[in-house]
């Protein structure tokens, strides 16, 4: 008896604990416009689980950004504050997420990285009415309620314009491996072969794989045997990794093209990129790029998290910077409307390119070319 | 025909030979026992006729009909219940819900009766609970209805297996060494209960004991098994003084 | 030619899995647990080498052979300690109770290794000389060539110990029945401890031969492997140590063929499906021991 | 004695609900405690559901998200293709999403006949990844990225007349001559046939019951979201569930609900530990299952607490 009522009596506390730190979330307009001198910026992304080092870059780029505009000075007199809450890219948990910060009194939200993640939270914000931008949703949905923004490309923008880049290379017969398991991957792949037969191309092999695999020799093996003259890889380095390694020891040696999701991928072979030498991706940012913006960017990431900074890092960067001149062009006005107002107006020219927005929450910016040469990336446009 | 008949019952496990040409007849109240040495084959009989094993060869006809190949659930609602050597009873579950399991047997309720709390539910439940005290009453074992069956001492287990048989309404009741670890006092009481339930229920007894004094105090006929196969089959004192039953227990 | 290729890849990914499904089954058959844990041992041996391969700047052959050493010893102090703190006291719990705690221990390894190491995948330096043959268009690496022999010889190995050596009885008669093994005076404990550090000896050549094939580590790397491995295992017949074998051999070649044949987005699902066949059909696996319930 | 008890649970029930209404309605909760009381109730009854298996049919299954994702992809993929009002839509949609669970529980409760304990286990977890590889591929509901654009019509209200619904359906039953039945397989299969208690029946009968109210949970989980991908609903979304089963003691409808709150709301309070959320996740499941387990600990506990009953 005594055991289930100390189990009751928790449960309860642990509720009656959350009932405590309430009020909060009721007024958030309220606390947007009391004067007081901090801009709360909620973020949202996974730090724990799978998809963790997307979060974490995410989280760590944003915070260099709101150090740099707090040194600055602030905006319009007014400090900025980043929470950043965990969701372990499960939707329920950033939900969860967004509640918290909802209850901090957030002003504005940098979030969800991942998309399903985004979309749902973007669920719960719009009736909300607070402006959220994705760093990195890049599904089309992420933007799909009025208050949403994002500041990563469309996953469909990416496969046509790689069919096209890769079209004008002469190559016609291309060989795909996408992750099944993955919507960003699924998004690019879909959009890539459409386009590539439309163009004219050929698909001579189509091939998946799911989240968690490392043994590609199988896909390889059939791509091997096709006539396939280009390789196609839209997913994230981490497998991409893998998958040079294995095409090398099965003697496959095709040109290799890929996404922006291949940032990482020169630190993932520890700089030996003998097996990917070559291989050609889409990105907004190469941490290599001369631009003086970009050594700042990276100098200061490299002191403070010792290491380079990948394309989520930019993109949680660039959206904090788009926070800052959308508060500068309300001239300081925190309201949910005026903000997305704003959003529509500046332009910012972040990291990941000279972007505006349009009302649809899409960002108009210019893709770069990075080609993988001597163990680093090079910008090519 | 004769309640029991059983003709020419055999079973094999691969090259083994466990039981072989088993005839009995068993007419309605009778009580049988069979006895015989260890691994003679007395369990894989019962659980021939309680479908636990499927005969190779023989048959077995129950109230006139043939109980071949029936499962052991087909055959309980014949009318065959039975206990186990090593005691099996719902561990986990009350003394008086163990016998409520078997009384399902027979009282049953819809499963929309049951979720919705039904009148069907409150009369059949109340039903239930009444016969089953009833019959925890006659083991003696009323008083301990609430309490969890595997809280019960070793004797009170065997008894409320029997209990919960009894609570499918048999006409054939199969008792696998029913004394066994039981202490003379408490044998003694178990042949009267025994005794009793027969009166009572009217029902017909097959029974495998080691217990020479229950065996010989309360069966009718008595079956001797040996390898497998019937060695002596007749009266009490026939088989007490039958030299091949002697010389099967105790060598030549 | 494809074929014979695509049947040798699911060799050498068989035989990864056959290596990481006889620490299971080696554990499971003795200790009676399903140590959840085991694949995020493998993982934890792959830091361990990595860091140890960076650190050791000696010569050529040494350098070969303090990582492993490092990484085996890492590999067993920790399956044993894991035994002792989380296992052994519920050593008469319920099954459930321990595959609970068994899965605690599996995230708190990930847990820690993520705390450690950061989410970022690592890179491990092949420990395996690199070689490969080529037969006309047909490749083996190195590293298939390697894991394949070494899997055997392992096999082989603990099919004699356990078999033929008075520990490997103790452990036999253990797995039996441990309260007439302990009667017989065969000490229970230090016997699933023994278990335990060939079970994670087992994880750590796991590793070193996992890590050289796919050269990174993450802290969830152990997971899905594991994964498979336990699949495997259960599909040989778990506690039969050529059932694990034949168990990885085949769940790799069927993984391999349906990928390449069939589709490789239901790959799993045919491997899954394979799985609960051969189990429908025979319920303790391809080479499990029938259990007969004695009623 | 037992109209009583029933009148104190229905008591129980409404003052619970009305609590939650108060706290809802006027703003004292927060936004955080305010989103969480659907997860929560949907964690009820996973876990509830789950222990009809587990705690009372007493077989282990690792595939329990598979049954929730069913259900949730079958009532919302409704949803999203009819556009009827609330009102309508949605009790067609929680029962579109458990019977269609229900006709996998009934597949998935086959092998169940033939197999036991870690066998079982593993060929539950086979089919659950069946189902999630499956989903991932089937571009119809949306593959990967998962189904979007579900319509968010549910509220607190809607899931605690579920949760209510599903607990009393359940421990009714549990506490009918069919519960009897299951907990008697439990415990003894054979002897339970030997008294004529139907095993393929009421094995059958638990895992349709189990998965229809895990999908009706799935719908409530979806429609609550407003998107539902596959890789939510993996082996890990399963053990979640078995863990509050476990904790919450098996058999045990009262535990299930305490276990599945605490646990629903634990990792939340832990936000503040942000990177050591896990660890400690992990460290608590450890020592929790030590403390629930080990004979030492159990009866050192239970000393404990007798002497402070008064040596009962």
């Amino acid at each position: 008896m005594l055991k289930r009522f100390l189990a009751l009596a928790m449960a309860g506390t642990m509720a009656l604990t959350m009932v405590g730190c309430g009020g909060s979330g009721a007024e958030n307009d309220a606390a947007a416009d009391d004067g007081s001198d901090v801009i709360k910026i909620g973020g949202i992304g996974p730090l724990t689980g799978d998809a963790a080092s997307y979060g974490v870059s995410t989280k760590n780029g944003a915070e260099i950004a709101v150090q740099e505009i707090n040194e600055a000075g602030g905006v319009e007199g007014k400090q900025l504050e980043l929470l950043f809450e965990d969701d372990e890219c499960d939707e329920q948990k950033s939900v969860n997420a967004y509640s918290t910060l909802m209850d901090q009194g957030i002003n504005v939200l940098v979030g969800s990285v991942t998309s399903a993640c985004s979309i749902a939270v973007s669920g719960e914000s719009s009736q909300d009415g607070i402006l959220q931008i994705t760093p990195s949703g890049s599904a089309k949905e992420c933007t799909a309620t009025p208050n949403a923004f994002r500041i990563c490309f469309t996953d469909p923008l990416q496969g046509q314009v790689m069919a096209e880049y890769i079209q004008q290379q002469g190559l016609s017969k291309a060989a795909v491996i996408y992750n099944n398991g993955d919507e960003y991957s699924k998004g690019i792949h879909d959009a890539f072969v459409a386009k590539f037969t439309e163009a004219g191309g050929e698909i001579v092999a189509d091939e998946s794989f799911t989240s968690g695999d490392v043994d590609f020799k199988t896909q390889l093996t059939k791509i091997k045997g096709s006539e396939a003259d280009c390789l196609f890889l839209p997913f994230y380095y981490t497998e991409v990794a893998y998958v040079s390694e294995q095409a090398a020891s099965l003697g496959l040696t095709l040109p290799m093209f890929g996404c922006d999701g291949w940032d990482g991928v020169i630190k993932q072979l520890n700089g030996d990129t003998t097996n990917i030498e070559g291989g050609t991706f889409l990105t907004p940012f190469v941490p290599t790029d001369p631009d003086e913006k970009i050594q700042a960017f990276v100098k200061k990431y490299n002191e403070k998290y010792g290491a380079d900074p990948d394309q989520f890092a930019a993109d949680g960067y660039d959206a904090i910077y788009a926070i800052k001149l959308a508060v500068e062009q309300t001239g300081g006005d925190l309201s949910n409307e005026a903000l997305i107002d704003a959003m529509t107006k500046i332009t910012l020219s972040g990291l990941t390119g000279d972007m505006t927005f349009d009302a649809n929450g899409e960002p108009n910016k210019s893709a770069k070319v990075a080609v993988i040469e001597n163990g680093a990336y090079t910008a090519k446009s | 025909m004769a309640l029991v008949e059983i003709r020419q019952l055999g079973i094999s496990f691969g090259g083994l030979r466990a039981v072989d040409n088993f005839n009995l007849t068993l007419e309605d109240g009778q009580l049988y026992g069979l006895i015989g040495p260890n691994g003679a084959g007395k369990t894989t009989i019962f659980n021939l006729l309680t479908g636990v094993y499927k005969p190779t060869d023989g048959e077995f006809y129950f109230d006139g009909e043939l109980m071949n190949g029936k499962t052991p659930i087909q055959i309980n609602k014949r009318g065959i219940a039975r206990t186990f050597q090593n005691i099996r009873l719902f561990n986990n579950m009350s003394v008086i819900d163990n016998v409520k399991v078997g009384l399902q047997n027979r009282h049953n309720y819809s499963m929309a009766a049951g979720i919705f709390r039904l009148p069907k539910f409150g009369r059949m439940e109340k039903e239930m609970t009444e016969r089953a005290m009833e019959l925890l009453k006659i083991f003696d074992l009323d008083k301990e209805a609430d309490q969890l069956a595997s809280n019960l001492p070793y004797g009170k287990q065997r008894k409320l297996e029997i209990a919960r048989a009894l609570a499918t309404e048999p006409k054939l009741l199969l008792l696998d060494e029913p004394a066994a670890g039981m202490n003379p006092n408490e044998t003694a009481e178990l042949m009267n209960t025994i005794s009793l339930i027969r009166e009572k229920f009217k029902v017909s007894i097959l029974l495998i004991e080691h217990d020479m004094s229950l065996v010989m105090g309360i069966c009718e006929r008595i079956i001797v098994l040996l390898y497998g196969r019937v060695i002596a089959d007749g009266l009490p004192d026939e088989i007490k003084n039958d030299p091949k039953v002697i010389v099967a227990y105790l060598g030549e | 030619m494809d074929f014979i290729q695509q049947f040798i890849n699911g060799l050498s990914l068989g035989s990864i899995y056959a290596l990481i499904a006889l620490g299971y089954t080696m554990v499971y058959g003795i200790a009676k647990m399903l140590n959840f844990a085991h694949g995020d041992v493998i993982m934890v041996g792959a830091y361990v080498l990595s860091m140890a391969a960076v650190k050791a700047g000696l010569s050529p052959a040494m350098s070969i052979v303090f990582p492993v050493v490092i990484c085996m010893l890492s590999c067993t102090v920790l399956g044993v300690t894991i035994e002792k703190i989380a296992y052994r006291p519920l050593r008469n719990a319920s099954p459930l109770a321990v595959l609970i705690t068994a899965i605690g221990v599996s995230y708190f390894l990930q847990s820690v290794a993520l705390l450690i190491f950061g989410s970022n995948q690592r890179k491990v330096e092949s420990v395996i000389p690199k070689f490969s043959v080529t037969l006309g268009e047909i490749h083996l690496s190195g590293e298939a060539i390697t894991t394949l022999g070494v899997t055997v010889i392992i096999m082989i190995c603990l099919a004699l110990f356990i078999n033929f050596t008075k520990v490997g009885k103790a452990m036999r008669a253990v797995s039996e029945d441990k309260g007439a093994a302990q009667l017989m005076g065969v000490n229970v404990n230090s016997t699933i401890s023994l278990t335990f550090a060939i079970g994670s000896f087992l994880a750590a050549i796991a590793s070193i031969l996992f890590v050289s094939s796919y050269g990174f580590v993450g802290p969830y790397s152990g997971a899905m492997p594991g994964i498979k491995a336990f699949v495997a295992a259960v599909l040989g017949g778990i506690g039969s140590i050529p059932g694990a074998m034949l168990g990885g051999i085949i769940l790799g070649i069927i993984e391999s063929m349906s990928k390449a044949y069939i589709s490789t987005e239901l790959a799993d699902a045919i491997v899954f499906s394979v799985l609960i066949i051969v189990l429908l059909v025979k319920p303790t696996g391809i080479l499990g021991r029938k259990r007969i319930t004695k009623v | 004695m037992k109209n009583k008890k029933n009148i104190i649970y229905a008591a129980i029930a409404i003052i619970v609900y009305l609590l939650i209404f108060t706290l809802v309605e006027t703003g004292t909760a927060s936004r955080q405690l305010q989103n969480l009381i659907v997860p929560v109730l949907v964690n009820i009854m996973l876990a509830v559901s789950l222990n009809l298996i587990v705690g009372f049919l007493g077989e282990l299954t690792l595939g329990h998200a598979g049954f929730m994702s069913v259900g949730a992809y079958a009532g919302c993929l409704f949803t999203v293709n009819c556009h009827l009002p609330a009102v309508i839509e949605l009790p067609i949609a929680f029962v579109i999403g458990g019977l269609t669970a229900a006709v996998f529980g009934f597949i998935i409760g086959i092998p169940a006949l033939r197999l036991k304990g870690d066998y079982l286990a593993i060929v539950t977890l086979g089919f659950g990844e069946i189902i999630r590889s499956i989903l991932n591929s089937l571009d119809i509901v949306g593959g990967s990225g998962g189904l979007k654009g579900i319509d968010k019509s549910s509220n607190y209200t809607v899931a605690y007349v579920l949760t209510i619904i599903t607990l009393i359906v359940i421990s009714n039953i549990i506490r009918s001559c069919h519960g009897r039945s299951i907990k008697a397989i439990r415990d003894n299969v054979i002897a339970a046939e030997s008294v004529g208690v139907n095993v393929v029946y009421y094995k059958m009968f638990a895992f349709v019951l189990s998965a229809f109210f895990a999908g009706v949970a799935g719908v409530l989980y979806g429609q609550n979201l407003g998107i539902i991908k596959p890789a939510t609903f993996d082996f890990n979304k399963s053990i979640e569930i078995l863990v509050m089963v476990v904790l919450g003691g098996m058999g045990n409808i009262r535990g299930s609900i305490i276990a599945a709150i605490i646990l629903t709301l634990l990792p939340e309070l832990l936000r503040d530990l942000a990177d050591y959320r896990m660890l400690f996740y992990a460290l608590a499941l450890i020592l929790m299952m030590l403390f629930s387990s080990n004979p030492t600990l159990v009866e050192f506990r239970q000393r404990l607490f007798t002497r402070k009953k008064g040596g009962k």
